[in-house]
């Protein structure tokens, strides 16, 4: 089976509702007390549809999509309610969560290198990953895996397969993790900062094919950044965060156009702009 | 009297005559020093010589006196000599062979002094050396060949010229470098140490250094040719290197293979546990013939003053180096230097003091007298090892109560004799002991106190005592060819050394042995420091 | 006023690397900097702009003189700085200062604010008039920090504060030219644009100049006079900021430009147009 | 690779060398004159001077040194003439106090020492790594506390401590074993047994307890790593995840202290084997001490810097097996 | 010209405060976590006392009568081999932990002079060993180059010997001299290279830290940036491998001395007394048992100190 051929079974219908997240509330105990680093959450990701996460650092963004996976740190717990496909997930065992993760759901992590098991090579990796769910004999594996590699624009990906991970760039490892998400064919992808190690132009052609994977597969996609112009280039929907809280949520165009939150026209006020290094909004502030 | 306190454990040791036959274990813990009887030279090897070696006189077997007389082994009798004693004639029995099947003769019984005096293997009993008539610069049979002053007019005779009358040479050629090998046989100076060749009953078939030593008999010994050894068990096993503790705990025990077995004297930490009256049935104890003492270097300021040691000699609590020994079942107090084990041994305490334990009153005033009002300080040489540190500090702790101060000088055990052999190293003070050669004040007195005999290194008078009217009392015993009369004066010469306080008398200190349950035939050893005689033990049921 | 404070010229960095401390291990030799030659004007901002290892930093640690360059020479004021003297490097410290990219790793976690904005006057044996303590307060206020923080710990502080300090701590010697190794990049856009803004006042009140070096395009469009883009360790191109980013010469410097992100014009006049009325209505 | 090769075993030959140097010129200068003891009781000043030219003890500190290195590869000859003494190769000196060549004394003890070393090296590498990893898994609870309170107390007993009890309730008082002995195990395997069984058990608490520790904090540092969360976010197993990947990132760089303790231990376990009176070179090492015997204790001491410097070496070699990182950088 | 939207300026200035509270002095704070720990309280406790018996250890041979040199011949047995009398090693009113067998001295006694002993060669030996291994250690680490390859190779050699076996052969070999200094002396020239090695690391670090490049730009010589810049860095990693050295020397003191080359009688010293109580741990149990006891209680308060100190410091670094 390769890669390309969409699974029909699992194409969920355009449109229909994938995700849905309802006052998710994140803890984590601290020395001064549980601290709240995510706060009544809600928001919904349609299939076929991207939403876009920003906010600046440290503001939960991390917290909400491993809230998601069930895959929190040691004491983070989330309340509130997770459906998938209409599904709870937060009610679930890390055994039954077992079967949602890398099948129906897949993340690609914020940190590529550590997220990469050093002692194996990617591909063992991700062959790993594709036949936990699809089983399979290791060949075919390995080819999926070199189908997904070039897919990522890994030259040489036959090869290359074999290396291990620190024998790759910062970029190239992020490829990698998204390679990993991409064979797996999820019905949810989680894509948290994926291109922030990246130039710009590898940027480009990598927001490409996730564009490009959603139109074969009708996947959702959370795509995480700090990156205002990235987001305004791949999201539907656009969520804003900040110290944990929503700050505003609407569409893509609702956020950049007419902005309603403080916090929100402030970070667009503050964006550097390339084109012009006076900024129009100079005489308004 | 404090000697006197020596224990009876009956005649014939304990459990009776052995049966022939078995494996009899010894546990030890070091190995010995040296399987060459040119090399080795303590009471525990010269025990266990007598199991695969032979000289032409050898000690007896018996409790006491008993074991210290001197009676023919490989020859006839005790030798005869000419009126001055300087030329002793020997004849060889019948039936002796080395283990080969090879009969001894008297050339071997000459190859075998000739080769112990090789310069770099004669560090053992010194006799041969000191006493036969040796040309200079005659370094053994290996650098310099045949020694003309042994004489070998036929295979059973031998005909030994000394340099001097020695009245006691019967005892001289019992020492183990007068023991016989075979001139033909490819002996090194090495060798012997390695592969001994035995004359005696067992012939050595496994030796690891420092873990088992086996003996098997030696087919070609015949007992008709030998009056002194019992040879009871078919074979003989040792293990060395175990702590001594774990020996007395095996011992006490006595499970298994353990019943078949002997061992050294006990620690003094085990002596409690060796009370009930099964293991008391197994106990056998016997004066070591050693003493233990603290010669003081005369030559050091202060330590010049016969009243500094006098005085030093009040104030010493015995009891207490005693208890720190391991108390009355493993020491007796000391008051004279000779043990009571030597011929000639005469009793008397010139500085008494209540219940030994010392008199610090007394030896103030002393040392006031000798001008140290203040008292007086000195550095004590002692050995790393745990009983000598224990004597050490209990003379410390009682000297300081008549305002003297010890400070010692630790050195480790293996150079300590070096050290204080070595006259410009040594300090005021050691402690330290010695055993006679055989039980003679000859062997005693002239080497820890004679002026003539100090050397540079290697120096035994560690007193450095060197008073003209000793040395030459030393002399005009020696001169006498009668050896009772010898035996006699060497007692009163003690008590006159003793009035010149050079040393300290400690302790007689004892040997207490545990046997196995099925051990028969052990008794305690005057003349090897009170180790259990190997020729005459055995098992009391082989077949256990 | 075009006098040039620094200029660097055919200035080129070869790294030696040898395996870890081998005896027969080869060694590799890699030019991180290759023929580089730009002038800093007085008074004005010099940006460097490049993709991720393009020599950029290894260029400002040679203008700083933390590292000598493999060849080319470096002139400060006129001088000859290349291979200065010990005197001439310490005059020339206390003329040029950096700020770092990183604005927590680049101040001494274990120092309070006040040793670590006075450490380059202790380190220069330099006894400020007013006294230490003042001087300190004083940069902190003009950093626009509060000047009873100065016995705070660096980690008390935010990254935009702390990247303050940093600046704080460059201005304590009155330099006359700041080398800026991304001082900006590791802050949220809000705090970036306050350093920014920061750092032209200072310029515009002391008439400081700087090296500015980031990778983002549109930071050194804001600040630059003149721009140079690195590729790998050459200067594939170097002008006037509006020429380069009005009218790209270089294909590689085009490529960069096309390749960044922007948010559609269309929703972003749209909003100006909703703040406009907004403000209006106020 | 080859290089690499090289150039380790190059060092480690330095390593030794410089060592061999350092022991024997402390050994030169402190110890007493082995003339003095090979002479014995009754010695004169002549005498010593002859064993000493004899010996080549007259000989300049670099002459002996040299004499000492080179009779490891060619072997040697003590003086002269039909005394002279054969040390054949390697010969690690010869001790005149028992008139054997070193190298025969340590091969005759070195099976005792290698049978304490294997078999306490299991129990302590089961032991040590079972607790760990059981501690990390259960980190927290009752299990971790139990298991890292026995490794405290391992690490703070000395472990004659340990030897001296265990001896004293196992065998003293509760008589469950019997003394060890030094028996081979053709002759009687169950005593073998329990004779090393008290050795094994004592070194392996103190290094069980050490390893238990380490192994603890490196699972629990890989299972805190992001590998591992990715791991889980493919859905796989959790006992996979622990198997395949948190293991052999905790235990590779244990490897690392395996080699150097093992290699230890190999030298000899001295107090152990004192306390339990075990023939091995531990032993010998301590009675060699005690004598003084100055060639024995030069020889053990450089087996011993041998085999931790051989030990090193392999565990490099290995680990640029074991780590693909480490293996990468050097090819 | 302005480019900061007057809203962010005052948002982030209110919450810039004090954000993480992270300040490089947790002393009181890593206090105050350890303090909640059980363990933490009873080690230190135990160590307090154990230094205050060593301090009193004069007093109390007032207080008991006994000094640690007296003899006390009739708390022994002499026909039982010199065994204390009584139960449990002759422990009595007279005696509260009992007498050494064969002379009777004091065993509280012997053991909180024993205490001064260990403790002193201990805290002396981690005292130069920590001096050493921190200064070299950093000079390694900073300078790099020939003086790292001369220290590192120094570090290999001496870590690569059987030090063990060395130190037994040395001491024995040396002349008795002053042995505790001896002893300080061989401890520490094995001891530091342990210190350094983590110094050197985590200076390597240091040194490429951009603070240390900041205080170059700002014109500091290298040695004023080893002091001043990278060693205040460094003080965590050196209380720690102090607390984790002060155990391990008193085990290796206590070793020394049972291997009868450590402290020399009739000075007391904990392995020393151990040392003596080999011969009688099957008769008197209790004189094996009791300076046991105390040498375990010690390294394993230490231990434990340090460990969860490692745990509070790195706790107070990640904050
Ligand atoms: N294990 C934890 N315990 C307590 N607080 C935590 C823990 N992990 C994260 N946090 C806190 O949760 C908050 C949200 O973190 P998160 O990683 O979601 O931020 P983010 O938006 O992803 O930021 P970035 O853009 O830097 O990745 C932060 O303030 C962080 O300090
Ligand atoms: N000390 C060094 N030894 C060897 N190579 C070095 C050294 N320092 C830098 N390099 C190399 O020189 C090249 C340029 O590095 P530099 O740090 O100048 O890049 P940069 O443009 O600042 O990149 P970034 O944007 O990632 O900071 C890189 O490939 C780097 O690996
Ligand atoms: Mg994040
Ligand atoms: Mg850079």
């Amino acid at each position: 089976m390769s890669i390309t051929s969409p699974r029909t079974i699992s194409i969920p219908v355009p449109g229909a509702t994938l995700l849905e997240v309802e006052h998710l509330t994140v803890t984590f105990p601290t020395s001064a007390g549980p601290v709240e680093v995510v706060q009544d959450a809600s928001f919904r990701v349609e299939a076929g549809d991207t939403l876009g996460i920003v906010g600046e650092s440290g503001s939960g963004k991390s917290m909400t999509s491993l809230a998601i996976m069930g895959l929190l740190p040691r004491g983070g717990t989330a309340t509130g309610s997770i459906r998938l496909n209409g599904h709870e997930l937060l009610a679930r065992s890390d055994r039954e969560m077992r079967r949602v993760r890398g099948d129906k759901v897949a993340m690609v992590f914020q940190d590529p290198l550590s997220s990469l098991n050093p002692y194996y090579t990617v591909g063992r990796q991700i062959e790993e990953a594709y036949r936990a769910h699809n089983g399979g004999s290791r060949k075919n594996a390995r080819n999926v895996t070199i189908e997904a590699l070039e897919r990522v624009r890994i030259a040489d990906a036959s090869r290359r397969v074999d290396h291990y991970p620190h024998q790759f760039s910062g970029g190239m490892r992020q490829r990698i993790m998204i390679a990993m998400a991409l064979c797996l064919e999820p019905d949810l992808l989680i894509a948290d900062e994926p291109t922030t190690a990246l130039d710009v132009t590898v940027q480009a052609q990598i927001l490409e094919l996730l564009a490009e994977l959603q139109r074969e597969t009708g996947t959702g996609m959370i795509f995480i950044t700090h990156d205002l112009a990235v987001v305004s280039q791949v999201a539907d929907d656009v969520l804003v965060m900040k110290d944990g809280r929503q700050v505003e949520r609407g569409t893509a165009e609702q956020i950049f156009s007419r902005p309603q939150a403080q916090y929100t026209r402030a970070l667009l006020a503050a964006l550097p702009r390339i084109d012009d290094p006076f900024d129009r909004l100079k005489g308004t502030s | 009297s404090p000697a006197s306190d020596a224990p009876d454990s009956g005649g014939d040791g304990i459990g009776g005559t052995p049966t022939a036959g078995g494996t009899l274990r010894v546990l030890q813990n070091a190995d010995f020093s040296h399987l060459d009887p040119a090399q080795g030279f303590d009471g525990g090897v010269n025990n266990f010589y007598r199991l695969i070696y032979r000289t032409l006189t050898t000690q007896g077997t018996g409790e006491g006196a008993e074991g210290t007389e001197i009676v023919p082994d490989l020859a006839t009798d005790l030798g005869t000599h000419n009126d001055d004693a300087t030329e002793w004639t020997f004849t060889l029995k019948d039936d002796i062979f080395f283990e080969d099947g090879t009969p001894i003769t008297s050339a071997d019984v000459k190859f075998g002094v000739e080769r112990a005096l090789d310069p770099s293997i004669s560090i053992g009993s010194p006799y041969a050396k000191i006493v036969l008539d040796i040309p200079e610069g005659y370094e053994g049979f290996y650098s310099s060949g045949p020694l003309d002053s042994i004489e070998t007019p036929d295979e059973k005779t031998i005909v030994f010229h000394l340099n001097q009358p020695y009245a006691d040479f019967a005892a001289v050629v019992a020492q183990a470098p007068f023991t016989p090998f075979p001139a033909d046989a490819g002996v090194t100076t090495t060798s012997v140490d390695q592969q001994p060749i035995a004359s005696g009953p067992y012939r050595v078939t496994e030796y690891q250094r420092g873990s088992t030593l086996v003996l098997e008999r030696n087919e070609h010994w015949s007992k008709e040719s030998d009056d002194v050894r019992g040879a009871y068990p078919d074979s003989y096993e040792w293990s060395f290197g175990l702590d001594g503790a774990t020996i007395d705990e095996r011992m006490i025990a006595g499970q298994g293979d353990d019943r078949n077995a002997i061992a050294g004297s006990v620690q003094a930490a085990s002596i409690a546990r060796i009370q009930t009256p099964e293991i008391q049935e197994r106990t056998i104890q016997g004066l070591q013939g050693c003493t233990t003492y603290m010669p003081m270097n005369t030559t050091k300021p202060g330590m010049d003053n016969p009243l500094v040691r006098q005085a030093i000699n009040l104030a010493v609590d015995k009891q207490a180096v005693k208890d720190g020994t391991g108390g009355s079942q493993l020491a007796d107090i000391a008051t004279t230097m000779m043990p009571p084990t030597v011929a000639g041994f005469t009793e008397f305490d010139l500085y008494p003091s209540d219940d030994f334990a010392g008199d610090p009153e007394a030896a103030k005033d002393l040392l006031t007298e000798a001008g140290y009002p203040d008292g007086f300080s000195f550095v004590l040489d002692i050995r790393n090892n745990p009983k000598m540190q224990a004597q050490a500090e209990a003379i410390q702790q009682s000297l300081a109560k008549a305002g003297i101060t010890v400070e010692f000088n630790l050195i480790d055990s293996s150079t300590f004799y070096e050290v204080i052999g070595t006259t410009s190293q040594q300090h005021d003070a050691a402690i330290t002991g010695w055993c006679p050669d055989w039980a003679s004040g000859a062997t005693f007195l002239p080497p820890i106190f004679e002026g003539t005999q100090i050397y540079e290194k290697g120096n035994s008078n560690v007193a450095q005592l060197n008073d003209p009217a000793v040395n030459a009392r030393i002399a005009e015993i020696r001169a006498m060819t009668d050896v009772d009369e010898a035996n006699a004066a060497w007692g009163e010469l003690d008590e006159q050394i003793m009035e010149l306080a050079p040393a300290v008398p400690l302790l007689f200190e004892k040997a207490v042995m545990v046997v196995g349950s099925n051990i028969a035939g052990a008794y305690a050893h005057a003349g090897f420091s009170g180790g259990i005689d190997y020729v005459s033990v055995g098992l009391a049921d082989p077949e256990k | 006023m075009t006098e040039s404070i620094l200029s660097a010229k055919h200035v080129s960095k070869v790294f030696v690397t040898r395996g870890d401390g081998a005896v027969f291990a080869g060694t590799t030799r890699f030019t991180a900097v290759d023929d580089v030659s730009f002038e800093v004007p007085r008074g004005k901002t010099l940006g460097i702009v490049g993709e991720s290892g393009s020599g950029k930093s290894t260029t400002a640690r040679i203008v700083a003189k933390l590292i000598d360059p493999t060849e080319g020479t470096l002139e400060f004021e006129g001088d000859d700085v290349t291979k200065p003297s010990g005197r001439a490097l310490a005059a020339f410290r206390s003329n040029v200062q950096v700020v770092f990219q990183d604005p927590f790793s680049s101040l001494n976690p274990r120092h309070t604010v006040e040793k670590i904005i006075s450490a380059p006057l202790d380190y220069q044996g330099i006894t400020p008039k007013q006294g230490k303590r003042a001087l300190v307060r004083e940069l902190l206020e003009r950093v626009g920090l509060n000047a009873d923080h100065a016995q705070r710990y660096p980690g008390q502080f935010s990254g935009g504060q702390a990247q303050r300090i940093g600046i704080a701590r460059a201005l304590a010697v009155s330099p006359k030219l700041v080398i800026c190794d991304e001082a900006v990049s590791a802050l949220d856009v809000s705090v970036q644009a306050r350093v920014i803004n920061l750092l032209n006042e200072l310029q515009a009140e002391l008439g400081l100049s700087y090296v500015f070096i980031a990778h983002d395009l549109a930071v050194v469009r804001q600040i630059a006079d003149t721009v140079a883009v690195m590729s790998k360790g050459r200067i594939v191109e170097q002008g006037d900021r509006d020429a380069i980013f009005g009218h790209p010469q270089h294909e590689y410097t085009k490529t960069l430009l096309a390749a960044v992100p922007q948010i559609n014009p269309e929703w972003e006049l749209e909003r100006v147009r909703m703040l406009a009325a907004e403000g209006a209505v106020e | 690779m080859l290089f690499y090769f090289a150039r380790r075993i190059l060092a480690a030959i330095g390593v030794l060398l410089l060592i061999s140097l350092f022991t024997y010129a402390i050994f030169f200068l402190l110890s007493p004159d082995p003339a003095v003891q090979i002479c014995g009781k009754t010695c004169t000043p002549e005498r010593i001077d002859q064993i000493r030219s004899q010996l080549g003890l007259d000989l300049p500190f670099w002459q002996q040194y040299w004499q000492f290195l080179s009779g490891i590869f060619t072997g040697r000859t003590y003086g002269e003439g039909a005394a002279a003494i054969q040390c054949a190769a390697p010969c690690l000196g010869f001790s005149f106090q028992t008139n054997e060549p070193v190298t025969d004394m340590i091969t005759t003890r070195m099976p005792v020492s290698i049978t304490v070393a294997v078999g306490a090296a299991v129990l302590w590498m089961l032991a040590g790594i079972g607790g760990g990893l059981l501690s990390a898994v259960k980190q927290g609870t009752g299990w971790d506390r139990g298991v890292m309170m026995t490794a405290l107390a391992g690490i703070s007993l000395p472990n004659y401590f340990v030897a001296l009890l265990l001896q004293y309730v196992l065998v003293v008082q509760l008589r469950w074993l019997p003394f060890p002995q030094s028996v081979q195990f053709a002759e009687d395997p169950l005593l073998w047994f329990q004779s090393y069984l008290m050795p094994w058990l004592v070194l392996a608490f103190g290094y069980a307890a050490m390893y238990s520790r380490i192994v603890r904090t490196n699972v629990i540092d890989t299972l805190g790593q992001n590998f591992m969360r990715t791991a889980r976010a493919k859905g796989l197993d959790a006992p996979l995840v622990l198997r395949r990947h948190a293991l052999r990132p905790s235990l590779t760089p244990v490897v690392t202290l395996f080699g150097m303790d093992f290699a230890g231990l190999l030298g000899g376990a001295l107090i152990t084997e004192t306390v339990f009176g075990l023939n091995g070179v531990g032993k010998l090492t301590a009675d060699s001490i005690a004598k003084n015997d100055q060639p024995v204790i030069m020889g053990v001491t450089l087996l011993a810097a041998g085999l931790v410097v051989i030990a090193n070496m392999l565990v490099d070699v290995a680990y640029t097996y074991l780590d693909p990182r480490v293996r990468v950088k050097s090819a | 010209m302005s480019t900061v939207p007057s809203e962010l300026a005052v948002e982030s200035e209110a919450k810039g405060a004090l954000p993480t509270g992270g300040a490089p002095t947790p002393a009181r704070r890593v206090i105050a976590t350890l303090m909640k720990s059980p363990a933490v309280v009873v080690s230190v406790c135990i160590i307090v006392f154990i230094a205050l018996l060593a301090v009193c250890a004069p007093l109390l041979a007032v207080i008991t009568g006994w000094g640690p040199y007296d003899f006390d011949k009739s708390a022994i047995d002499s026909d039982l081999g010199g065994i204390p009398i009584g139960p449990l090693g002759g422990i009595s009113a007279e005696h509260w932990l009992g007498v050494e067998p064969g002379n009777g001295r004091d065993i509280l006694v012997r053991v909180a002079y024993g205490a001064q002993v260990s403790l002193t060669i201990a805290l002396s030996a981690t005292l130069v060993t920590m001096t050493l291994g921190v200064v070299l250690g950093m000079v390694a680490g900073f300078f790099g180059g020939l003086a790292d390859q001369i220290i590192s190779r120094v570090m290999d050699f001496l870590m690569a010997f059987p030090t063990l076996i060395f130190m037994i052969a040395l001491l024995s070999a040396l002349p008795a001299g002053n042995r505790p200094v001896l002893l300080v002396i061989v401890l520490s020239i094995f001891g530091w290279p342990y210190t350094a090695r983590v110094i050197r690391g985590q200076t390597m670090t240091l040194r490429n830290s951009e603070f240390v490049e900041a205080a170059r730009a700002s014109g500091a010589r290298p040695m004023r940036i080893a002091f001043r810049e990278v060693l205040p860095n460094l003080r965590g990693t050196i209380i720690v491998l102090a607390t984790l050295a002060v155990p391990g020397y008193i085990g290796t003191e206590a070793g020394l001395s049972f291997l009868g080359v450590g402290v020399m009688p009739p000075t007391p010293s904990w392995g020393q007394m151990i040392s003596t109580a080999v011969g009688w741990y099957a008769v008197d149990p209790m004189f094996f048992l009791i300076p046991g006891t105390f040498l375990f209680l010690t390294v394993f308060s230490f231990t434990v100190l340090g460990d969860h100190l490692r745990t509070a410091l790195d706790a107070g670094d990640a904050a």
